[in-house]
């Protein structure tokens, strides 16, 4: 279950997406707009999401499969929206679904560090002048998806 | 034969367009065909010397310059993503 | 913003009453019935949930302020249901809300890591014959507990 | 003086019920008094010996025996939880 979508989502229809009396844990992650500043230091008033589709639908699918051959989940859900969105708007949601907790967390938390580094997303900050300025790359995201290095093959 | 570039982020905003198909005469490698933007706008050096860029044919990263380009294939200029 | 309650809740409304534009990055736990054999091996038709009420907030409480002082955290949701509840339905949530996801994240598991051993909630399994069984508690929740030993004081 | 009981879990299934109200004629150590709980019914024996048992006066846990227990005190008798 991957979905790159314009349209805001709602949690507790996705979460039934992937709901089974089968699972006892559900990790959920959810990424939204933040008030921020740009790299300019000026106040954002959205952001303008980008994607190239076919190539991101590819990447999200091997994370999603690594994600379920790596833990024992029961289910994955990825949705990644592009195009505009506000402040405090959607941006992503995970869900990892699983008999027991320690599974579904840590897989959920995979999934979010990998599409960070490697999934054909780009975000633009939109400010007040209708400007768009293009969002750097946070090394501390690479750095932090070392961690899985010893965990999945 | 055709090659249809694709643009993302800023280098889409630096080329001011998000895609381009250029016309060949014959298959060439990857490192050519490089060198060839860069001859037709000189703004591509920019680009290929910019060691964060990922290049993508046909939804697969180029690891092999030498690799060769073929009719119809899609090449995909991307800078690190922003996602999530 | 803590709740004991027999009632279902919806995951959208309560992502709203923690959702703000200074926070970027929500981390969920969802906790449901699953479907399970009790401990005399026969299929479970549902729980039933006891909890001493007064004492399980206060605890909730504690849990809630060391997850607030030790992760940069802007909000954290804790809901937890009593009574009898079938299989697949939602026994207990937990939403962090931060900056960034790695305070989200682990937070989160801190939390339902620490309300699994620290608070009086009591689980029966509900039998075909209408028979209720103690659910015991698991020795790998209390072992789990020691990870966050060095990050908590 | 009156102490209020709170049976949970196993306990409560055990003892047939969810409280009690005991009524003593003077303050009495925590200790003192599961010996009169013993005294009145042996099952408590039984809840007394597992150590998994936890014990709330006010809804702060006893580590001490010797605690006096007051007019009005509410005891509560805690199996290892099974929440989440």
């Amino acid at each position: 279950m991957i979905k790159i979508t314009n349209d805001n989502f709602d949690l507790d229809t996705e979460f039934k997406c992937v709901s089974s009396d089968t699972n006892g844990a559900y990790s959920f992650f959810l990424g939204t707009v933040r008030s921020d500043l740009s790299s300019s230091n000026k106040k954002i008033k959205g952001i303008y999401l980008e994607c190239y589709e076919e190539l991101a639908l590819a990447q999200l699918k091997k994370i999603r499969s690594k994600a379920l051959s790596s833990w024992k989940l029961n289910e994955c859900l990825i949705i990644h929206r592009i195009g505009k969105l506000d402040l405090g708007e959607k941006i992503v949601l995970v869900i990892t679904a699983s008999s027991h907790r320690t599974n579904a967390i840590e897989a959920c938390e995979f999934v979010i560090d990998s599409l960070k580094i490697d999934v054909a997303f780009w975000k633009f900050h939109l400010l007040d002048n209708d400007e768009k300025e293009t969002v750097l790359q946070k090394n501390l995201d690479n750095e932090k998806m070392l961690k899985w290095k010893d965990i999945i093959n | 034969m055709n090659i249809t570039l694709k643009y993302f982020s800023w280098i889409r905003v630096k080329l001011k367009k998000s895609h381009d198909l250029i016309e060949l005469n014959q298959t060439i490698s990857f490192k050519e065909f490089k060198n060839y933007l860069i001859s037709k706008d000189p703004v591509f050096q920019e680009i290929f010397d910019d060691k964060s860029v990922k290049y993508f044919l046909n939804l697969t990263e180029i690891d092999d310059d030498d690799q060769t380009l073929n009719n119809g294939d899609i090449l995909a200029l991307l800078p690190p993503v922003t996602g999530g």
